[in-house]
C-alpha cells in the first residue's frame, strides 16, 4: 500500500488517490509513418518490465490530476524518487 | 451447573456478576471477565469439538489466538451466526449461545469417531490424491462426502443486521501489543507528544502481566499496568485501542486494525452502533511488541482433552480463577513451565510431577519448585497419554540427552491434566506480511523478525527477550527511538524495578521420542486443527516433499484458522530432522495477513448496498422518477431507459416513443454525455491530433462529429465537438468514456505535447442537456425562445447558437443522433429541470414524448449510427466500421491511430466489417450477439463470420433491423448470411447498408 | 511408478505407510539435455510430461529456482473453464478442458477436478450482449454454454442477491456446466510425478542466471547452483519472471508483471457449490473442498514482483463479495496472498518462438493460466519437439504484436481469474 | 442577455463567454435540491455532533494558467484582490474565496450573481495563455462542522485531516468515500467540501450514514 509523494502537491498522499500509468520515458515516435510495424509495436507494446528499479508514470488521479514519474523497486516496493514529466531519473539501475 | 473448577478466589473475573450462556444446548454460568473458554473450563467441560479428519475428541489447549481446537459456532439467531469463533478470544456475555462445530450427533458422542478410528489409519497426508480416481464418473459423488466432512462452522443464511465502519488513522508511532514492552514503549512515545496508537487484541491492556503473579516495584504487576494506562489515557495525542487486533502490516507502514466494538456485549450491536471497525493506519514508525506464543510438545495422544500448553494453565488460574483439573503433570524443556506447577500447587491442586527433558535443569524457578517439594523427574519425558475423552494418566520414560530416543523403562503416572512447554515462538507474523523472512536464533530456539525495508522496530518477546526486565527496557527504548525517528526528541521512560529471575538453558526439543517408531507410535499431533501428525510429516518427507512449503501443502499443516501458531515450528523441526537438516536449512515459515481472521463485513465497511458504488443523477432525475421511468445503468449513471405508460410492455413503449419522435417530437435527457471545455490557441491542433478527422477548418459556430482511436488504430470513443470560439471548443464523449477521455487528453498534453497551449476542463455536470428530436422540434423550440432565429437558412444542421430557452441562457446545438430535425439544448444544470418542465408545458400540443436510451438506440440504428462500446469492441478501426469518411489522412500531423490502423493485419482484406442486416423474415428480430455463418449446415466447430452488434424492432419501418460484423461484409452487399441460434432456429439475413431510413439525410435538414 | 489406488492405500495402511516410494527423484543435473524447461510450475511440468509421453523426448530437465509448483500454481484460485470469445483462444482452452476431463486417470493422481459449473454474471445490457455473443460463439465452436436469466441464476445460486434493488442487479449470466475447479497443488505434483516416472529430471532449488547463446542460437543455461547446463532446445515457462529471462536472452516481451491477490475465508460447511464470477462488480468466488470460500481480487495497476498487492484492492473485492452475497458479511477472511501475473496487451498468452533460435517462450497467461495448464503444456511440448508452433499455438506467437493480429480477450478474461 | 457574446456578431471571437444566469423568474435548483434540506432542517434535530449545510447556487470559476505567466498572475491578483495561493493554500477577500487545485488550476467561489462579471473582469485583466471556466452549475459547496466533523472526514477520506497536518486554510482534493471532493479547513471544527453535482446525492447519502452515530444536524 504505497504512500506517494506527489511532486506537484508537494506532500505524501495515499495510493488510493493515484493510478499507475505504465512504464515511463516511452516517447511517441516523431515520425510514426517512418516506423516499421515492428518499431511501432515496440513503442506500443514491448516493455522492459524490470524486476528491481523501474521508472514508471503515475497520475495523481483524484488529486491534482498531474502525471509524474517515479523510480520504484518492483520487489520491495520502495519508492526511490519522484520527478516531474520531462525530467530524468537520478536513481538508475546501473548505479 | 456448578463451576467445579472455579477457584474460591483470585483472577480478574467479577464473581459478583454471574453470566449465563448456552453451549451445545446446555445452560452454564460464568462470570464477567471470563472468556467462553475459561467459563467452559470452570464448568468442567472437557470436550469442545471433534477433529475433522479422525473425529477425535478435542479440548481447550491454549488461552489466546493460538488456540486450534476451541472453535465454536456463536449466535443466538440465524442472522447473527458467526462461524469459527475462538472460545479463548470470545468474551462471555449474558445469553451467549455457542455450539461445537464438528461432531454428530454431538461432540461428546460422535459416530464419525468410529469411522475415524477404523479409517483413520488410511487418512494419511495426500490420501485424496491417491484415491477416489476410479471410476472417473464417481468422483463427483466422493467429493460430496469429502466436502460434508470438511469445513468448521456454518455461514448464516440471513443477512447481517449489523453495520461496520472504517476510520483512516495517521500516527507517528504505531505500537502493536500492550504487554509490558508495548506499554513501556507507549509511555516513552506518548510523553514525546507524538501521535501514538497503541492496539491490543485483548479486552484489557497488560498482555502477559494479566496472567502472571510477577511483581513490579514490589506490587502486583497489574497495578503498574493500571497506572500506565491511566497516564496514557490522559494524553490526547495517544489513542488506546483494546479489543483491537492488528491483522495486517502492508507496505510503507500501512497497518489495518480490526476493532471489536460490541462483540463482548451481545450478538448484535446495540442500535446505531457499528459492530466492528477497521482502522486503516498510516504510521511513520511502527513498534512491534506482539510477544510470543508458547509451543506445546509433540508426544503420543497429545490431543486428549486435558493436554494443554503450560502457560495457558497458568493463565486460567491467575487471570480467570480456574484450575482446569485436579492432578497435573508438567512436561517441559525449559524453566518457564515450573511456574505453572507452582501456580497449580498454590491453587490447592495436586502436582503429580514435573517431567523435565533436561538432565540437570538449574535456574531459580527450578529451585523454587524443588524447595516447595514438588516432584521433579529429570532427563525424562511424557511419551504417551492415556485416556480418550479426558487424560487419565501418562507414560513417562527417560530419554537420551539429545532427546532422540527413549532410554530405560516406562513409568505410568495417573493424572487428569498435562501441561507441556517446548519453549516460546516469537509472534513474527506481522513482520512477515511485507515480505520479510524471519531469521532463526539458536540461543532462543525460535524465529525472530528478519530484515525489513519498513520503518519498524521490535521490543520484548518478539525479539526472544522473555524476562520482564528485558521487555520493559526494550519497550521503553524502542518507543523512544520510534518517536525520535518520527521527529519527536525524547528519552526512554524510566523502567520500574523488577526482580531478576535466573533462567537455566532451555533444551531444543520439539518431538518427544516413543518406544515405537513414529509411524507406529500413538498419534503425535503437530497441527491439531488439521489433524497433522509427526508420522504424517515424516511420511511427506519420505515421499519427497522436502521443501517446507511442500510439507505444509501436502499435510495441510498451518492452513487452519490458527495458521499454525502452535504447530508450525514443531512441524518444521520434525521435517528438518527427518531430512537431516537444521531448521534454518529447512526454510522459514512466512505468515500472511490476517494475523487472526477478520469479518468480511468489517473489511467492506459502509460500502455496501446503496453505498456500494455511487449512483450519478442528472438534474432531471426527479422528473424521470415521477414519470414512471425505467432506468439503465450506464457507468455509474442512472439513465432513463424507457418510459412505459400504465399497462404497456417494454416493446409497446418503445414503439410509441419511436413513432412519436419520427412523427412529432420526442425528448431525451442527454446530460450524462461527457463534456469537456477546451480553451487555448492550440485547441484546434490538439483536436486534429486526437481525432481521426480534420478540425483545422471548422468555423466558429459549427459542430463536427469525431472518432477517437488508440495508438493501435482501434476506435475507443466518439462524439460531437463544437467550435465555440477560435480558441474555444466543447467536446462531447460517450457517457461511460468521459473520465477516460479527459485523462487521455491530459496524458498526451502533459507527456507528449506540453508545448501546445490548451487547457481541458470537465463540464459534464455543468450543463443539463436535453435533445428534442422530430418534425415538430423547431415548432416546439420556437415557443420557448425569442432571441434565436431558428430558420433553416440561419440555423443550419451542425450549427450551434446561443440564446435563451424558456428565459434561461442556453447553448443550442442543431445536431442529430436520430436523423430527425433535432436541437440539443444546454443550460446551466441549476436550471435543467425548470427548462425541461417548460418544454413539456409547451410540448403538450405536440404530444412531446420522453424517450430513453433504448429508443435512442433504435432511432440511431435506423440511421446506421454506431454506439461506441456496443458496435465497437476495441478490435475495430474506422474502416472496419465503414467510417472511412471520418478519417483524414491529409492532416500534416500523424494523428493518434493513423499508424496503428496501417499495420499489416489492419489493412489486410476480408476483415470483419460493420454492415446492416435485414432478416429475410422481417418479423424476426435477430438476437444481439448472434454469430453469422455462411453455411449453417457445416459441422461444428463452424467458421464464424462475425456477430450482431445491434438489433431492434423498428416500429417506423415496421420490420426488424440489425447491424453487425461480417467478414468482408462491405464487399458482400445483398448476400445472405445465416445465424444458427441456441433454440435451434437458423435466421437468414441479407447484408445491406446500415442506413435503413432516409439514406439522403433529408429529415434532419428540413 | 508406484500405482495409486484405494486398495493400495489399505495395503500401505497395514504396513504403517512405511513403504510409500518417493513421488519424484532428486537427481543431480546432467551436463546436457535435449530439452531444458525453465520453470517448474504447472505449465512447465505439464510440458515436460507431454514431451516425454507424446513425443518420446525423455532427456529433459525441468529447472526450478524454488520448489515445484511454488509460483502461481500454488497461488491461484483454481478455476477451470473454456468459454473464451475468440476462436483461437476458445480452441486452446477447450483443448485444455478435454485434457482436464481425464487428467486424474491419465496421471494416476487425483487432481480433484470438479466440474461444478461456472457462472459469469451480467449486470448491464452491454454485459448481456457480450454474454450472448460469447455463448453463441462457444456453442458454434463446440463448447458447452448457455445464457441464463436472473431467475435461472438465482435457482442455481439461491444464496446470491439477485434482487432488483442491488446496486447493479444481476440481469443474467453465461453458464458453462463443464467448467469448475481443481486442486492446484495436486496438478503440479501429479504432472511432476508422472514426468519423473518417464525419466524427466526435476531440478529444484536451481536458479537460472543466464541464457547461453552461440551466434544467435540458445545452447544452454547458466545456473547459480549447478553451473552450465547445455540443451538443444530451451523452453521458458516462468510466468511473472518471463521478462527477466527474456532480458538474459537479449530481447523484450509485450508483457508487464503485476501483483494479483487472492484470499480465502475460514473453512465453513458447504454452501456454494458452483463458481460465480462477476466482471462488473469485480469479484469472483468458489468454495473449496476444504470449505474455504476462495476469492480472487482484482489486479493491481502497477508492476510488481513482490507477491503482494495493495490493501484497497482487497477491500474492493470483499465489498463486491458482500454485495453479491450479503449473508457472507459475518463470515471471516482467513488469509490473503499475492502472485505475479505476466499480462499481455490483449489478455492472451504467448506460446512462441523468439528472436533467439532454439529458445521458446510460453508466458503471458496473465490472470488465467491455471485453467490452461494441461493444454498449455501439451501444445508447448509439441512446439518444443518439432521446433515450430503447434497448430493451436500458432495464433499466439509473440510476433502477432508486430502485425497487429491481436486476440483481444479482455471481455472474456474480465476480472482476474 | 445584452452582455452575451453571440459568435456570429463578433467574427473573431476567441472564447465564448456566456452569462448563464437568467433573470429572476426561472427557478434555480441546487444539486441537493431534491433532498429538500430546508424541510429536513426544520424537522430534524437542532443539536448534534455534526452540522451540515449546502451553500447553494454560488458562482464557481475555474482559473487555469501558469504561475510563470505574469499577466495571468497579476491580472488575477488585481481583480480578485488577493494573489493566487500556492500549493494547497486558499485565500479569501470579502465574499470571494480562492483555492489552489493544481499547479495550473484554481477554484474561485463568489456569490452566484457575481460569477459572470468576475469572469469578464478577469479575462480583461489577464493576458497570455489562460482559461476560465464557469462551473457554477456543475458543483456545490457543503459545510461540515461540529465536534465530530473531523471524525466524519476520517471515515471518508484517507487524507490526514489532523490539525497538525491540515490547518485552517489548507485545501486539498482527495478521495471522498468512492467519489472525490475539494476539502478545505475553514476552522478548528469546520470544513468546506466542494462536490460534483452528479455525485451530490451520493455524498449526501454517505454523510447521513457516516454522521448518524454523532447526531447529524442539517441547516437549511
Amino acid at each position: 500500500m504505497h504512500y506517494i509523494y506527489c511532486p506537484h502537491c508537494e506532500e505524501y498522499r495515499e495510493e488510493e488517490e493515484f493510478h499507475a500509468a505504465g512504464e515511463a520515458h516511452i516517447a511517441r515516435p516523431l515520425d510514426p509513418e517512418a516506423c516499421t510495424d515492428a518499431e511501432w509495436a515496440d513503442f506500443l507494446y514491448f516493455r522492459t518490465n524490470s524486476r528491481g528499479l523501474h521508472h514508471e508514470l503515475w497520475v495523481h488521479a483524484t488529486g491534482c490530476r498531474k502525471f509524474f514519474n517515479m523510480t520504484r523497486d518492483t520487489v520491495t516496493y520502495e519508492i526511490k524518487e519522484v520527478y516531474k514529466v520531462g525530467e530524468q531519473p537520478q536513481v538508475t539501475a546501473d548505479q | 451447573m456448578t463451576q467445579k473448577n472455579r477457584l474460591q478466589s483470585g483472577g480478574r473475573v467479577d464473581r459478583s456478576t454471574p453470566l449465563t450462556f448456552s453451549y451445545n444446548g446446555k445452560q452454564y454460568t460464568g462470570y464477567k471477565g471470563d472468556t467462553v473458554a475459561s467459563a467452559l473450563l470452570a464448568n468442567g467441560v472437557d470436550i469442545i469439538g471433534r477433529s475433522f479428519k479422525y473425529s477425535r475428541p478435542r479440548g481447550i489447549v491454549a488461552a489466546g489466538p493460538e488456540e486450534p481446537n476451541a472453535v465454536l459456532q456463536v449466535g443466538a439467531t440465524e442472522a447473527t451466526q458467526v462461524p469459527n469463533v475462538r472460545a479463548t478470544q470470545q468474551e462471555l456475555f449474558n445469553g451467549l449461545v455457542c455450539e461445537s462445530t464438528n461432531g454428530w450427533p454431538n461432540a461428546d458422542f460422535d459416530v464419525m469417531s468410529y469411522i475415524g478410528k477404523a479409517g483413520g489409519s488410511m487418512l494419511t497426508p495426500g490420501f485424496y490424491y491417491k484415491t477416489f480416481m476410479y471410476p472417473q464418473s464417481m468422483w463427483e459423488t466422493y467429493e460430496k462426502f469429502i466436502r460434508k466432512a470438511a469445513g468448521l462452522g456454518r455461514s448464516p443464511l440471513e443477512n447481517d443486521p449489523d453495520f461496520y465502519d472504517h476510520l483512516n488513522q495517521h500516527a507517528d508511532v504505531m505500537i502493536v501489543g500492550a504487554g509490558p514492552a508495548g506499554l513501556a514503549a507507549a509511555l516513552s512515545a506518548g510523553r514525546s507528544g507524538a501521535r501514538v496508537i497503541l492496539a491490543d487484541e485483548q479486552s484489557e491492556f497488560g498482555g502477559s502481566l494479566l496472567n502472571s503473579r510477577e511483581l513490579i516495584e514490589g506490587r502486583p504487576a497489574t497495578e503498574w499496568v493500571a497506572s500506565v494506562v491511566a497516564e496514557l489515557s490522559e494524553l490526547d495525542n495517544v489513542l488506546l485501542l483494546p479489543r483491537s487486533t492488528v491483522n495486517g502490516y502492508h507496505d510503507h507502514n500501512f497497518l489495518t486494525i480490526h476493532q471489536r466494538l460490541t462483540d463482548h456485549v451481545a450478538d448484535k450491536a446495540p442500535a446505531g452502533q457499528a459492530r466492528q471497525r477497521m482502522h486503516r493506519v498510516r504510521a511513520k514508525w511502527v513498534v512491534l511488541a506482539a510477544g510470543a506464543h508458547e509451543r506445546p510438545l509433540v508426544f503420543g495422544n497429545n490431543d486428549v482433552p486435558g493436554c494443554m500448553v503450560a502457560s495457558a494453565v497458568s493463565t486460567y488460574i491467575n487471570r480467570y480463577g480456574v484450575a482446569p483439573g485436579q492432578d497435573l503433570v508438567v512436561m517441559t524443556t525449559n524453566d518457564f513451565a515450573y511456574q505453572t506447577a507452582l501456580d497449580w500447587a498454590d491453587s490447592g491442586r495436586n502436582v503429580v510431577a514435573i517431567v523435565d527433558t533436561r538432565p540437570n535443569p538449574n535456574g531459580d524457578r527450578v529451585a523454587a519448585a524443588e524447595k516447595r517439594g514438588l516432584r521433579v523427574i529429570k532427563g525424562a519425558a511424557v511419551i504417551e497419554v492415556q485416556g480418550s475423552k479426558r487424560v487419565s494418566g501418562v507414560s513417562i520414560a527417560s530419554i537420551d540427552a539429545k532427546g532422540d530416543k527413549v532410554v530405560g523403562s516406562v513409568e505410568r503416572l495417573s493424572c487428569d491434566t498435562v501441561a507441556s512447554s517446548g519453549g516460546w515462538s516469537p509472534v513474527v507474523h506481522l513482520s512477515c506480511h511485507t515480505g520479510s523472512r524471519p531469521e532463526w536464533r539458536d540461543d532462543i530456539i525460535g524465529f525472530v523478525p528478519g530484515k525489513t525495508v519498513q520503518k519498524q522496530l521490535t521490543a520484548g518477546g518478539i525479539n526472544g527477550s522473555y524476562s520482564l526486565k528485558a521487555c520493559l527496557e526494550e519497550g521503553a527504548r524502542q518507543g523512544a527511538e520510534a518517536a525520535t525517528n518520527a521527529g519527536f526528541e525524547v528519552a526512554a521512560a524510566a523502567v520500574p524495578a523488577v526482580a531478576e529471575v535466573k533462567e537455566g538453558a532451555a533444551m531444543a526439543l520439539f518431538h518427544i521420542p516413543h518406544t515405537k517408531p513414529t509411524s507406529r507410535a500413538p498419534k503425535q499431533f503437530v497441527d491439531f486443527q488439521n489433524d497433522v501428525t509427526a508420522a504424517g510429516i515424516e511420511l511427506a518427507t519420505r515421499e519427497g516433499f522436502e521443501s517446507i512449503e511442500h510439507v505444509k501443502r501436502y499435510t495441510a499443516m498451518g492452513f487452519g484458522t490458527d495458521q499454525g501458531k502452535l504447530g508450525n515450528i514443531n512441524g518444521m523441526a520434525i521435517a528438518a530432522k527427518s531430512t537431516n537438516r537444521t531448521i534454518p536449512e529447512t526454510g522459514t515459515t512466512v505468515f500472511r495477513p490476517n494475523y487472526t481472521p477478520i469479518t468480511f463485513g468489517a473489511i467492506a465497511g459502509r460500502h455496501c448496498g446503496e453505498r456500494f458504488d455511487p449512483k450519478r443523477y442528472s438534474s432531471m432525475h426527479k422528473w424521470h422518477l415521477e414519470n414512471g421511468c425505467t432506468f439503465e445503468d450506464v457507468g455509474q449513471w442512472k439513465r432513463p431507459w424507457y418510459f412505459p405508460k400504465a399497462g404497456e410492455s417494454m416493446q409497446d413503449a418503445l414503439n410509441r416513443e419511436c413513432k412519436a419522435t419520427r412523427e412529432s417530437v420526442g425528448i431525451l435527457d442527454a446530460s450524462t454525455l461527457g463534456k469537456i471545455d477546451i480553451q487555448g490557441k492550440d485547441a484546434r491542433e490538439f483536436l486534429g491530433r486526437v481525432y481521426t478527422n480534420a478540425w483545422a477548418k471548422l468555423a466558429v459556430g459549427k459542430c463536427r462529429y469525431g472518432l477517437m482511436c488508440g495508438e493501435d488504430g482501434m476506435v475507443f470513443d466518439d462524439g460531437v465537438t463544437s467550435a465555440l470560439g477560435e480558441n474555444h471548443f466543447i467536446m462531447t464523449t460517450t457517457t461511460g468514456g468521459a473520465a477516460r477521455v479527459l485523462e487521455w487528453l491530459e496524458l498526451y498534453h502533459q507527456t507528449e505535447w506540453p508545448e501546445l497551449e490548451v487547457y481541458f476542463n470537465t463540464v459534464t455536470d455543468q450543463w443539463s442537456t436535453m435533445t428534442i428530436s422530430g418534425p415538430n422540434a423547431r415548432n416546439l423550440l420556437a415557443e420557448l425562445t425569442d432571441d434565436i432565429d431558428l430558420s433553416n437558412d440561419n440555423f443550419k444542421f451542425m450549427d450551434w447558437k446561443e440564446g435563451s430557452v424558456a428565459g434561461v441562457p442556453a447553448r443550442v446545438f442543431r445536431i442529430s443522433f436520430t436523423g430527425e430535425l433535432s436541437y440539443e439544448i444546454n443550460v446551466q444544470a441549476n436550471y435543467g429541470l425548470y427548462v425541461w418542465e417548460k418544454l413539456f408545458e409547451k410540448g403538450a400540443k405536440y404530444d412531446l414524448t420522453p424517450y430513453g436510451t433504448e429508443t435512442m438506440h433504435i432511432l440511431r440504428a435506423e440511421k446506421g449510427f454506431i454506439i461506441a462500446g456496443q458496435d465497437t469492441d476495441g478490435s475495430v478501426h474506422p474502416y472496419d466500421l465503414g467510417m472511412g469518411w471520418c478519417v483524414s489522412n491529409k492532416k500534416p500531423f500523424s494523428y493518434i491511430g493513423k499508424r496503428g490502423m496501417a499495420r499489416e493485419d489492419c489493412v489486410k482484406p476480408n476483415r470483419k466489417q460493420l454492415v446492416g442486416l435485414k432478416t429475410k423474415d422481417p418479423s424476426v428480430v435477430l438476437p444481439e450477439g448472434a454469430q453469422a455463418v455462411k453455411d449453417p449446415n457445416q459441422p461444428i466447430p463452424m467458421t464464424m463470420l462475425g456477430h450482431v452488434t445491434s438489433s431492434y424492432w423498428s416500429a417506423n419501418l415496421n420490420r426488424s433491423i440489425a447491424m453487425g460484423f461480417v467478414r468482408g461484409g462491405l464487399e458482400r452487399m445483398g448476400e445472405s448470411v445465416f445465424y444458427p441460434l441456441a433454440d435451434g432456429r437458423v435466421v437468414e439475413a441479407e447484408i445491406c447498408s446500415p442506413i435503413f431510413l432516409d439514406p439522403k439525410g433529408e429529415r434532419q435538414n428540413v | 511408478m508406484q500405482r495409486y489406488s484405494g486398495f493400495g492405500l489399505i495395503k500401505h495402511a497395514l504396513s504403517y505407510h512405511e513403504n510409500w516410494q518417493r513421488v519424484w527423484r532428486n537427481p543431480k543435473p546432467k551436463k546436457k539435455y535435449d530439452v531444458v524447461i525453465v520453470g517448474g510450475g504447472g505449465h512447465g511440468l505439464a510440458t515436460a510430461y507431454y514431451l516425454a509421453k507424446e513425443h518420446n523426448v525423455t532427456n529433459i530437465a525441468v529447472i526450478e529456482k524454488g520448489y515445484l509448483g511454488g509460483g502461481n500454481t500454488a497461488r491461484n484460485t483454481t478455476i477451470v473453464r473454456s468459454n473464451y470469445l475468440w476462436d483461437e483462444a476458445a480452441h486452446l482452452y477447450e483443448h485444455a478442458m478435454k485434457l482436464w476431463e481425464g487428467l486424474s486417470q491419465d496421471l494416476n493422481y487425483n487432481v480433484m477436478f470438479s466440474q461444478r459449473g461456472v457462472l459469469n454474471l451480467g449486470h448491464t445490457l452491454q454485459d448481456m450482449r457480450d454474454i450472448e455473443r460469447r455463448v453463441n460463439a462457444n456453442r458454434l465452436n463446440g463448447i458447452d454454454g448457455e445464457v441464463l436469466d436472473a431467475k435461472q441464476v438465482s435457482e442455481i445460486v439461491p444464496i446470491m442477491d439477485c434482487s432488483a434493488n442491488a446496486r447493479y442487479p444481476v440481469m443474467g449470466a453465461s453458464w458453462q456446466p463443464r467448467a469448475g475447479v481443481a486442486r492446484h497443488d495436486a496438478v503440479a505434483w501429479g504432472f511432476a510425478r508422472a514426468a519423473d516416472a518417464l525419466g524427466v529430471d526435476l531440478i529444484q532449488q536451481c536458479e537460472v542466471t543466464d541464457i547461453l547463446t552461440e551466434d544467435g542460437a540458445a545452447i544452454g543455461v547458466e545456473t547459480k547452483q549447478h553451473g552450465t547446463i547445455k540443451a538443444d532446445r530451451i523452453g521458458c515457462v516462468v510466468a511473472g519472471n518471463s521478462g527477466v529471462l527474456a532480458k538474459m536472452a537479449g530481447f523484450r516481451l509485450p508483457l508487464e508483471s503485476h501483483p494479483l491477490q487472492a484470499l480465502v475465508s475460514e473453512p465453513i460447511k458447504p454452501i456454494l457449490d458452483t463458481v460465480v464470477m462477476s466482471n462488473h462488480v469485480h469479484g469472483y468466488v468458489s468454495q473449496s473442498d476444504k470449505g474455504d470460500l476462495v476469492i480472487g481480487a482484482g489486479i493491481d495497476g502497477y508492476n510488481g514482483y513482490g507477491q503482494r498487492g495493495s490493501y484497497h484492492t482487497i477491500e474492493h473485492t470483499v465489498q463486491a463479495i458482500v454485495e453479491m452475497f450479503p449473508i457472507f458479511s459475518r463470515v471471516r477472511m482467513n488469509r490473503q496472498w499475492g502472485g505475479i501475473v505476466d499480462t499481455c496487451p490483449d489478455a492472451c498468452p504467448i506460446i512462441s518462438a523468439t528472436p533467439v533460435e532454439n529458445l521458446f517462450f510460453n508466458c503471458g497467461w496473465g490472470t488465467g493460466g491455471f485453467k490452461a495448464t494441461p493444454g498449455s503444456g501439451n501444445v508447448f511440448a509439441a512446439t518444443l519437439a518439432k521446433g515450430e508452433a503447434h497448430e493451436l499455438a500458432k495464433p499466439f506467437s509473440m510476433f502477432r504484436f508486430n502485425d497487429g493480429s491481436l486476440i483481444d480477450e479482455h471481455g472474456a478474461a474480465g476480472v482476474a481469474h | 442577455m445584452s452582455e452575451v457574446v453571440a459568435p456570429e456578431k463578433e467574427a473573431a471571437v476567441k472564447v465564448a463567454v456566456m452569462n448563464q444566469l437568467p433573470g429572476q423568474e426561472p427557478r434555480a435548483e441546487s444539486p441537493l435540491h431534491h433532498a429538500d434540506l430546508e424541510t429536513v432542517a426544520k424537522k430534524g434535530p437542532k443539536q448534534g455532533g455534526v452540522y451540515l449545510q449546502e451553500l447553494k447556487l454560488l458562482g464557481h470559476l475555474v482559473l487555469r494558467g501558469s504561475v510563470d505567466n505574469a499577466e495571468f498572475m497579476s491580472g488575477a491578483e488585481k481583480v480578485l484582490g488577493v494573489a493566487l495561493p500556492s500549493a494547497l493554500q486558499s485565500a479569501e477577500a470579502g465574499d470571494l474565496s480562492v483555492r489552489w487545485i493544481s499547479p495550473d488550476e484554481w477554484l474561485v467561489i463568489v456569490p452566484g450573481a457575481k460569477a459572470f462579471k468576475l469572469e469578464r473582469e478577469l479575462r480583461d485583466a489577464m493576458g497570455g495563455h489562460f482559461a476560465i471556466v464557469n462551473v457554477s452549475g456543475g458543483q456545490t459547496v457543503l459545510t461540515l462542522s461540529g465536534p465530530n466533523a473531523e471524525e466524519v472526514l476520517k471515515k471518508t477520506t484517507p487524507y490526514d485531516v489532523h490539525p497538525s497536518n491540515f490547518p485552517v486554510g489548507k485545501v486539498i482534493t482527495s478521495t471522498f468515500s468512492k467519489t472525490q471532493a475539494v476539502i478545505r479547513r475553514t476552522g478548528d471544527e469546520s470544513f468546506e467540501l466542494v462536490i460534483r453535482r452528479s455525485f451530490a446525492d451520493y455524498a449526501w447519502l454517505w454523510l447521513q450514514d457516516a454522521c448518524a452515530e454523532y447526531g447529524l444536524v442539517v441547516r437549511g
